[in-house]
This record gives C-alpha cells, structure tokens and sequence, in this order.
C-alpha cells in the first residue's frame, strides 16, 4: 500500500514539470461538442494520431482555460457557440495568446417545438416575446406584468391553448441565444420599447432578457433531450433546443414557423429562418507546431466531407455555411488567418 | 373487560404500525423496481447488435500493399453492399443505400487486412456495423433517420439471411465515439478503475493514519476538538468544492495534467478521505478497550498495542468504510467537471496520465447527445455503473460479515 | 450497629438470639426447681424438673440448626460470624447446665433419709449464687455488655469457695456418722453439679467477651475450687 | 470519621505476614487525582512478597485505580495524576530512569473481563515474551508458551488445541490463558483487578486455586468485591472506602475481628 502510494506521488512530481503532450485539448461550448467530437474522431481515425480529447465547459468557461496562457498546458482550441468577446480577446492577449485563429463552422437554429400531434401554429417574434416576457407593453405603451395566459389572448390566430412553454434555464447558452434571437426582435417590434431602446439602452436590454417566472415558461434543464420527452407527453406545450434535437426526433416533435418560416436544413442554411446563430472554433496558433497535428485538424474540420453540405457534420444536425462562407473558412483554415483586435466586438 | 378492550387495542395499533411499516417498504421497492425496470427497459437496445456480414474483395487497386493503414477500407464495404442490390445504380440511391453503413462500418475488414496483409486481392466475409438508425429498425423501434428505401432494404438484407443480430460487444471493447453504434464503455470504465486505484492509494494510507492519530495519539484540547469538528463538517461539504479546490491546487499550482486519473484520483481523495477518517475512527473506537488494556498489561509500548491489536481488529470497519467511501467516490460527477474529466476521449487510458473519463460522466455526457441510441447507451452504461456499485456494497458487506468478531 | 442490608438476615441472627434468652430462662428455672426439689426431697418436683430438660436439649438442637443454616446461608463474617458461633456455644453451655439441673434433681429420688437443714441450707446457698450468676450473664449476653459478663466471669470464685466450704462441711459429717455417708454423697455431687453450673456461667461469659471484643480473655481466671488439688486431712480441721 | 483526616488502623497488632514476608511493593503517602477529583487520599501500604494482598470495599471506593498504579496503567487515562511515591523493591516506579514498558513487564495484569486477543491460543501466550525478546528462538518461544500455560493449569486442556482462537475458550479458560499470557513475560507481581467477577463459580474456584499456587513465586495483589473470595484466597487484606485505605491487616483477623467500624459493617453486608 504505501509502495503503491510512493508510486502515485512519484508518478505525480514526474509528470508535473515537463509533461510532453502530443494530443490535441479541446474546450468550449456545449452547443458545439458534439460536432468537434465527431470531427475529432474522424481526425483521430484518419491521421491515426491521437484523437484530441474534447471537453464540454461552456463558451465562456472554454475561453476562461483558452485565454489562460500558452503551453503544454493549456488547450489549443476552444468551441464557442458565439464570437469572442472584446474581453475575452483582451486576457488572451494578456496571458501571452495573441495569435488566435477564428474559423466559423457552421449555424445553430433555435427552434420552438411541440409534439408532432400538435397543431401547426406559425408564431412572430413579437407573439413569443409576448408570451414570455416577463413584462409587456399595454395598449397605451407602458410596462406592465405580462396578463397573456392562453396563446389566443395574444393573437386569435394561435391556438386556445394554455401558454406552456419549457426551456433551458439561464445559465445554458441556448437560453442566451434564444433571448438574443427571439425576444430582443419581438420586443423592437412594439414602437414603445423602441423607442426606450434609444433613450435607455440598459432598461431595455432588461424588458428583453427577463423571461416570466409565474409558470409559464418553465425551466427544464440543460437536457434538450429531456424536454423532447416532456413535449411528447405533453401536446400543449411548446419547447425550445437546438435544431439537432428536432432532427434526431423527427417524427415525434415538430418545429413552429417563426415569421412564417418551417426550421429546417435549407431554410436555416439559406438564412431564411432567423433564429440561427453561428458557431466557431478558436484554434491558438501559437500551438502549431508544438502539439502534433493542429493543421490536419483545423483542415479535416473544414473539409467537405466534414463541414461540407452533406458531410458527416450535418449528419449530426449542424447546419452548413453557405457557399461563400465555409470557402472563407477554408481559407482562413489553411493559411491560419490570426484574429486582429478591430475584428472583435 | 375494560382490561381486554386495552389489551385489543395494543394489538390493533403494533398490527397498524406494522402495516405502516411494510407499507412504507412497499412503495420504496416498488418506485426502485420502477426506476431500474424502466432503465433496463431503455438499456436493452444496447447489449443487442445487429450487423450485416458481407463478402468484400479486398481490390489491390484501393488496399497499397505497401501501406495498407491508408487504404479506403469503407470504400469497398460500400462496394460490397451495393453488390447485394445490383440494381440500385443512382448516384443519390448507392448514398442512400450507404446510409445504412456505420461510419464504422470498415473497422472490422481494416484490422484482419492489417493483421494479415496477405488477403489483399482476396474476397473476404466480415461482419459490417449497420448505423444506429438502422440498427433500431430492424430492433422495432421507430426512427426518423431512415427513409422508407433503406427499410425496405434493410428487410430485404434481413430476408437474404445477410443481417444477424449479436451480443454487442462493442459497447463493452470500445472507447467513446460520437457514432452511437460504435460508442462503448471500456475507456470510461478503465479510466474509473484507475481514478478509483490513485483514490484508493492516496486516501486509505492518509485516512487510517489521521483517523490513528487522532483516536488514539492525540492530546484531547481545543485544536484536536476543532479538527475533530472540521473532518466532520467536511464529510458534508457539497463535492463540487473539492473539484474547485482541485483545479486550484492540483492544476493550477502542482501543474498536474488536467483530464487525468492522476488528477481525478487525487481530487475525490480529498473527497473520502473524511468519510475514510470518520469510518475508522468509529472502527478504531469500536475495537473494546480490554484488548489494548491486555496489550499495556505485558507490557507492550502504546504503539506496539495500537498496531500489533487494536488497528487489526478495526480494518473491517475501515475497509467498510472505505469501500462505501469509494463508491460514493465511483458515482461522482461534479468534482470531475472542474478538472476536465468531463471531456470526449476516445482512446481507452493507458495510464495514470493519461486523458480518461469515468463511468458517471459518461451518463451525463451521453445523456446530452441528440442521437437516440445514446439514450439506450446511457440506460445501459447507468445499469453497468449500478452493478460496480452494488459489487463494492456487496464487497462491503463480505468484509464486514467475514471479519465481524465477538468479543 | 446499623441493620445489615438484607433484612432477612437481621431476622436470622434476632431468631437465634430470641431462642437462646428462651433457652436461658428455662435452664434458670430448671436450677431453682431443682434446688428446690433437692432440699425439699420433693419427688414430684424433681419428676416436673426431669421431664422438662428435654426441652432444653430439644432447643438446643434447634439453635445449632438455625446458626448452621445461618452460615450456610449468609456466609456470616467478622461480628455476625462470631455472634453465630458464640450462640452455638451458649446453647452447648445451657444444655449442660439443663443437664446438671436434671441431675440434681434425680438425686432428691436417691436421698430417702432426712438430712440435718443445716445441710440443705449450704446447697440451698449455693443455688441461689449460681442462679444469679446465670441470670446476670444471660442478661449481659441480651444486652452484649462484656462489662456484666466479666463481673459474672470474676464472682465464680465465690462459687467456688462456697463449694470447697460444704465440701469439707459433708466430709467432717460423714465422718461424724457413717450412716450419712450415702445421702452426704449425693448432696456432694448435686453440689458439685452447680459448682459446674457456674462454670458453664463463666463460659458464656467468655464467650461474650469473645463476641464483643473478638478476641479470647488473656488472663486467667481467678480458681477458688482448690479441692481436687488440696490434700485433705479431716485431722487438720479446725 | 471525617474524610479530611484519612487514617488507617492496623487490626490489634501490625499483619503477622509483613513480618514475615519482604515488603515487594512500598506505597507512601499515595494521592490520584482524576481531573478535579480526588481518587485516592494519601494512601500508605507495604504488600508482602509471594503471598495474596486482596484489596476490598464498595465501588467507587479507589482499590482498582490504586491497582493500577501499581504497573503505572493509570498514565493511560487522560487526565489522570498520580502523586506520592510508590517503590517496587525499593525503587520508584515514577523514576525518569525506569521504563513504563518494562515496569509493565514485571507487574503482570489481569483483568476483570477475560481480554484474550483474537488470536491463537499460541499467540497470545506468545505475545509478551516476543515483544520482548524473551525467547532464543522457535523453540525456545514454544518452551515458554507450554510453561506459562502448565503454571496456569490451562496446559492439559488446550494442548490439542494450541491454534485455535484464544477466544472459543469458556469464560473461565480464557481467565486462565490470560494468566499464562501474563506469566509468559516472567512477571514478579501479578495485579487481578476482580479477575472472577465474570466466572462461575466452578471456573471460580480454579482461579482461586491457581492463585493459591502462583502466590508461591508471585507477589499477587488482587482486587475483589467478593469477600468470601478474599478471605479464601488471601493473606493480607486491606479494606478501601471513598478513596481511603481504612483498614489492613492479615486475613484471618479481618475477617473475624476487623477493627474499624466501617470494615466491620462492610463486611458484614451492612453497607456497600
């Protein structure tokens, strides 16, 4: 026993100070995790090189370890279901990152589903912000704790239905998205708030981002898989994940059209479905060339038969860039294009 | 009479109490019965497999027989299904047609070329992995990766005797992979036995010593009473402070590599080790005096008594302990999170240093996957993780019963 | 001295001691009945005083009975064991002191003669010393006052010296008329029998100082019974 | 009697067997203290060599912490402070220069509960004379083993059995395997704090006559709360209340003629 424990506290003092690594770190977003890790695998497959291992911390959390310096140990490339904030690339340059290669791989849509039993509703972003805001404008403009129970006190052309809609709470980066996506649009929408918009931006970024907490949208969970289950238990309600899940479930949920728009593949590729967003890869440049097979990665990421239209990736529901992006991507891959300060917001 | 009346009445209330009691029994074992039935249920699509054996030709052309390891091994398992159906010819129905391959589906044909270069140019019968979606039709469940082509293909394979179904020994020979039909638990389970050895090295030796010390070598005054206090406030201390404690000490400062058992082991030390010191001490103290008393009587020094009588007699306590300590230890995710156990890797550990994950984590990591067979992947792997649990309580309960004295 | 804990015990060593002051009270009674007889040559007295010693010998079977269940039972130690030892031997010493009396008393059967008063006055005397003897010492022993006994213990001498006195008194006068040889014998034992009478006197006063001291007396006692010793010459008397 | 003022009375005349023994063990003017309270008053007793001392009296009354002084088992309770000076052949037992340890050595112990360990019968003969090297070698170890265990009367009916737990043995044979194990290490003194207490009477009895034989070699001291014991088994005996020594004196005096009240009343099952 103390043999064994000798080992370990050896085996720990060894490892510590120059421990080479010839295996690819990946940390980041959860939204983006299951596409790196499939890229990932198909790396690892291809190249017989390690497979880079992946870890899912959140964008922020991946940007925190990214940004915190350069070497063996830190990781070499950071999912983000978001650009880098202005921030976030400040403290990397702190800490001695400053080549960071920004490559966006494709598009997340945001979907707002019920189960496949469900009527077709076709919602506006005015309609959800509506539904779930915590506070509305009345007839005459001013703010006041949202009075909407049933979808068709919104508008008569929804259904007569309770307004129930599950979620994900608000540390997930889904709610983020969606809040930035849906309810910011549908607020602008009410000529009141925009107005408060231009007079006081920070009380309106509040109206916008504060969900109702009187039961109407109820917190589910980071699991987008268990709200699947709950919709189908429940045809009243309405969900919102990401638009993977409804493609893997196809079948027992539906999308709702937003602006009168159906998520799918094509519409969310071509743009026309508005509740998308981007995701990326942050690669450290300063990394190329110390840890084995950073290159091969980035370009087996970028590839067609990875991020290409009907590559590998969109099997597993990412949404693929338009032409002229991912040729942009392509680019920025292979000549490891480094991010400059006045590209980041 | 009144006499007899309250004689009935006692009886009626112990037979009520006890209707309470099994009644209170009855409801636990069914909502367990309920919980563990119900994720066996979701669980069995996963030890069942079905694959297609075809009979490939390995083509020279695309095998180099001077690098076979570069070879499009896919390429002809593509080539070989769709010699089952020679008259799909469409560019978009081979696709489809190959869509009811695994993105593994080569693997097999790739490790006998490679293990004997020497059937290239030949034809070869291997089984080939279906994909997930395909694999669920043909166990009955619905699935919306397939369009109604490749099921009607699919039953035509079934109906040529093509398809066969097996124990799916991939799930306990692999690693992780983000293709559900090729992911298993080795990696996880290899990683949670080489967290659980450093935990075990690490927390056992530092937990009997403490617990030692303090029972039986400590002066009784204000700072053994405030350590006392501390060890058993931090038996309460929710797991995911250890983690955060782990990034900031092991990581950040020792420089430990993150992702590691090393790193893990050392954490969820720091996790049972409470749980270790209190458990032996109520073992140590449970050890009756009179034995430690006969010890000093012929005249054994105070340390000869501890060690040659009372730590022996006490070490089935402290290995119960230790064992619960260590399985509470084996389920823990939270810790994990913060040092970056919480990863998809896919290359079963080799060592202490390596980059692995363990058995919980992967639950919470498969449970968050959109694909469906990860959800029976999950049941399944919840079911493995019950059984390693229910081994060590098992374990625990020998110990206690093989060691148990009477004094 | 407190009660012992256990209550039964108490009640033991009170039974002993309630059958040994019954016991002493007989005996004393027995003594006078006897003597009386004696000078009286009253036979049926005598019968009465013969008769009733089975009681004595009875009772004392019954205290070494109860003393002995006493120690099998309690385990007697120190003063209670004592206690149970000293009743043992008071009722050995009652018993023979019944017994003498009986004796004493068989004789006025034995004596068909009319003997001179002046005769029966000295034996009559002599009763009566050792009844107060007994009496006093039975009383020190319900009362465990060694002080009595010991004053009890000091006064046999007077016994003693009563004894040698009529013992020389029946010699000259048998010597005097040879015809009075078979009574004056008689009268000798019975006066020899209470001379013994007060030696068991003294011997139960001993043992109460053995009781309350827990020790046997270390002197001597004073001896006045000097006749077996002192060569006697009828010649000599003065 | 005021307890401020403790005083012992000798029975009428100082023990018989202190004259004719050697004092083996010498304790004058002896205070324990446990924290606040006080144990033991000022205690003085001489304890003859190869015969019984019996230490009696009620609970609580200090006999068995004085006992434990003798072998110094006292340092192991916290909190417990031993005053006065106690002599073993005429040397302190408190010396810095003497060993605890082999202090323990040559004062044996015996205890209320048969304690054998939870091993062999073998071993747990084996155990003091290993721990202090007693034995040459195997043989010699096995030697010392049967010897102790023929001492102890226990020899005949555990030779079959020498491997097997101490603790199958009956209540009055382990008694007996934990007198071998303290003869085992060659003791000069063997302290029995109520070594019966737990027997029956039969098992009693062997005790009692093994300790009849041991006093031969052995200065034994033996702490009882039966009396009948005592006076069977011993030639000295010295009667304890509320941490006092009341009374010493031989056996046979205490007994039947003790001189205190208060022994008197003890004895008699008048108190207690």
């Amino acid at each position: 026993m103390t043999r064994l424990l000798f080992a370990v506290s050896a085996l720990a003092i060894a490892a510590s100070p120059a421990f080479a690594r010839d295996q690819i770190r990946i940390v980041g977003s959860s939204t983006v995790y299951p596409f790196t890790t499939a890229v990932a695998e198909a790396f690892g497959k291809a190249t017989g090189m390690k497979t880079p291992v992946v870890e899912s911390t959140g964008t922020g959390g991946g940007f925190k370890l990214f940004c915190e310096g350069v070497g063996e140990n830190f990781p070499d490339f950071s999912n983000a279901s978001r650009a880098i904030k202005k921030s976030e690339f400040e403290t990397c340059a702190k800490n001695g990152v400053t080549d960071i290669v920004e490559i966006k791989v494709g598009f997340d849509g945001l979907t707002v589903a019920s189960a496949a039993s469900a009527p077709d509703v076709n919602f506006t972003k005015q309609q959800i912000f509506m539904a779930l805001a915590k506070q509305v404008p009345d007839k005459d403009g001013k703010l006041v704790d949202n009075p909407y129970k049933m979808w068709n006190e919104i508008d008569p052309s929804l259904p007569a239905q309770k307004i129930e809609v599950l979620g994900p709470p608000p540390t997930s980066g889904t709610r983020d998205s969606f809040v930035e996506l849906v309810m910011e649009k549908g607020a602008e929408a009410f000529d009141s708030l925009k107005a408060m918009k231009k007079e006081d931006a920070k009380a309106f970024e509040g109206v916008w981002k504060s969900i109702r907490t009187d039961g109407a949208y109820v917190e589910a969970g980071e699991n987008d898989n268990l709200i699947v289950q709950k919709l189908e238990a429940n045809p009243n309600a309405y969900g919102i994940f990401g638009f993977s899940f409804l493609e893997e479930n196809e079948g027992k949920i539906k999308g709702a059209k937003i602006e009168g728009v159906a998520p799918s593949f094509e519409t969310v590729s071509d743009a026309s479905y508005k509740v998308a967003r981007p995701l990326f890869i942050y690669a450290k440049k300063q990394h190329v060339g110390t840890v084995p097979g950073m290159a091969e990665f980035v370009a087996e990421y970028t590839s067609g038969k990875a991020m290409g239209d009907e590559g590998y990736l969109a099997d597993k529901g990412l949404i693929p860039l338009p032409a002229d992006q991912a040729g942009a991507a392509a680019d920025v891959a292979k000549n490891m294009t480094t991010l400059t300060a006045d590209k980041v917001m | 009479m009144s006499n007899n009346a309250l004689v009935k009445k006692r009886y009626a209330a112990e037979r009520r109490f006890k209707a309470y009691g099994l009644a209170a029994i009855g409801v636990t074992t069914a909502f367990l019965l309920f919980l563990i039935l119900d994720i066996a249920i979701k669980a069995m699509p996963t030890f069942f497999v079905h694959e297609a054996t075809l009979t490939v030709n390995v083509d020279p052309a695309l095998i180099d027989a001077a690098n076979p390891v570069a070879g499009d091994y896919l390429g002809l398992t593509k080539k070989a299904l769709a010699a089952q159906f020679p008259d799909v010819t469409s560019r978009g129905d081979r696709k489809a047609l190959n869509g009811i391959l695994s993105a593994g589906a080569a693997d097999g044909l790739q490790q006998r070329v490679l293990a004997d270069p020497s059937l290239i140019g030949k034809d070869v019968t291997v089984p080939v992995a279906l994909n997930s979606g395909a694999d669920l039709y043909l166990k009955g469940y619905a699935t919306a990766q397939l369009s109604d082509r490749q099921k009607a293909w699919l039953d035509a394979l079934l109906e040529k005797g093509v398809i066969s179904k097996g124990f799916a020994w991939n799930f306990l020979l692999n690693g992780d992979s983000r293709e559900p039909e090729l992911a298993g638990i080795k990696g996880a389970l290899i990683g949670s036995v080489l967290t659980i050895i450093v935990t075990l090295a690490l927390a056992l030796p530092l937990g009997v010593a403490a617990a030692l010390y303090l029972e039986e070598f400590a002066p009784k005054n204000w700072l053994t009473d405030v350590i006392e206090i501390n060890i058993n406030n931090l038996a309460a201390v929710p797991s995911i402070i250890f983690g955060l404690l782990g990034l900031a000490v092991f990581l950040n400062i020792f420089g430990v590599p993150r992702s590691t058992p090393l790193v893990g082991g050392l954490v969820l030390a720091l996790l049972v080790l409470p749980t270790i010191i209190i458990a032996s001490r109520a073992a140590l103290k449970s050890v009756p005096p009179s034995i430690k008393e006969a010890a000093l009587g012929v005249g054994a020094s105070h340390q000869q008594a501890v060690f040659h009588h009372v730590l022996p007699l006490a070490i089935p306590g402290i290995l119960t302990g230790t064992i619960l300590g260590v399985a509470r230890a084996l389920g823990e995710t939270a810790p994990l999170l913060m040092i970056g156990m919480i990863a998809f890797i896919v290359d079963v550990p080799k060592g202490f240093t390596d980059a692995a994950t363990v058995l919980p984590v992967q639950v919470f990591l498969w449970s968050d996957l959109p694909e469906q067979a990860f959800q029976s992947r999950t049941a399944a792997t919840i079911i493995l993780l019950l059984l390693v649990l229910f081994a060590f309580n098992a374990l625990a309960i020998y110990l206690r019963k093989r060691f148990e004295r009477r004094w | 001295m407190p009660d012992h804990i256990m209550k039964a015990y108490d009640d033991d060593l009170a039974a002993l001691q309630s059958m040994l002051s019954t016991m002493g009270g007989l005996a004393e009674e027995q003594l006078a009945r006897s003597v009386e007889a004696l000078t009286r040559r009253d036979t049926k007295l005598a019968d009465i005083v013969i008769h009733a010693d089975d009681r004595i010998d009875q009772m004392e079977r019954a205290v070494e009975e109860k003393a002995i269940l006493t120690i099998a039972k309690r385990q007697p130690m120190a003063k209670d064991l004592r206690n149970i030892m000293v009743a043992i031997r008071i009722a050995t010493d009652l018993e023979r002191i019944g017994d003498l009396a009986k004796n004493v008393a068989k004789r006025s059967h034995a004596i068909s003669d009319p003997i001179p008063r002046r005769l029966t006055s000295g034996l009559q005397r002599m009763g009566q010393l050792a009844q107060a003897q007994l009496k006093r010492v039975l009383d020190s022993f319900a009362a465990a006052d060694s002080e009595q006994a010991m004053e009890v213990w000091r006064h046999d001498e007077d016994i003693d010296a009563l004894y040698n006195s009529i013992f020389r008194e029946l010699l000259t006068y048998m010597m005097e008329d040879p015809r009075m040889i078979g009574a004056c014998t008689h009268l000798l034992f019975a006066t020899k029998n209470i001379e013994r009478i007060g030696d068991h006197a003294t011997n139960i006063a001993e043992n109460i100082y053995y009781l309350v001291h827990g020790q046997p007396i270390r002197d001597e006692r004073p001896k006045k019974d000097d006749t077996a010793t002192t060569p006697f010459s009828p010649l000599n008397n003065d | 009697m005021n307890d401020m003022t403790p005083r012992t009375i000798f029975t009428p005349a100082p023990p018989r067997i202190i004259a004719e023994r050697p004092a083996k063990v010498v304790a004058e003017g002896v205070n324990v203290h446990y924290g606040e309270k006080r144990a033991i008053h000022d205690l003085s007793i001489s304890i003859p060599d190869k015969a019984v001392s019996a230490f009696i009296g009620p609970s609580g009354c200090g006999k068995s912490t004085f006992l434990r002084c003798i072998n110094r088992m006292n340092d192991t309770i916290a909190g417990c402070r031993v005053t006065g000076r106690i002599t073993v052949d005429g040397h302190d037992i408190h010396d810095r220069n003497l060993d605890v340890v082999q202090l323990r050595a040559r004062v044996g112990m015996v205890f209320q509960k048969p304690n054998p360990f939870p091993k062999s019968i073998f071993e747990n003969v084996a155990y003091g004379p290993r721990i202090h090297g007693l034995a040459k070698d195997k043989t010699d170890l096995e030697r010392i083993v049967v010897e102790s265990l023929k001492k102890a009367g226990l020899f005949e009916e555990v030779k079959d059995r020498m491997l097997q737990p101490g603790t199958g043995l009956s209540g009055g044979q382990q008694q007996r395997l934990c007198i071998a194990r303290a003869i085992a290490v060659n003791p000069e003194i063997i302290l029995m704090d109520e070594p019966c207490s737990a027997l029956d009477p039969i098992a009693t009895a062997r005790i009692e006559e093994l300790i009849h034989e041991l006093k031969q070699n052995y200065c034994i001291v033996i702490v009882t709360h039966s009396m009948q014991q005592a006076a069977r088994v011993s030639d000295l005996t010295a009667f304890f209340h509320l941490g006092n020594l009341i009374e010493v004196g031989d056996t046979d005096v205490m007994f039947t003629s003790p001189q205190d009240k208060k022994t008197q009343d003890y004895i008699t099952g008048r108190f207690g």
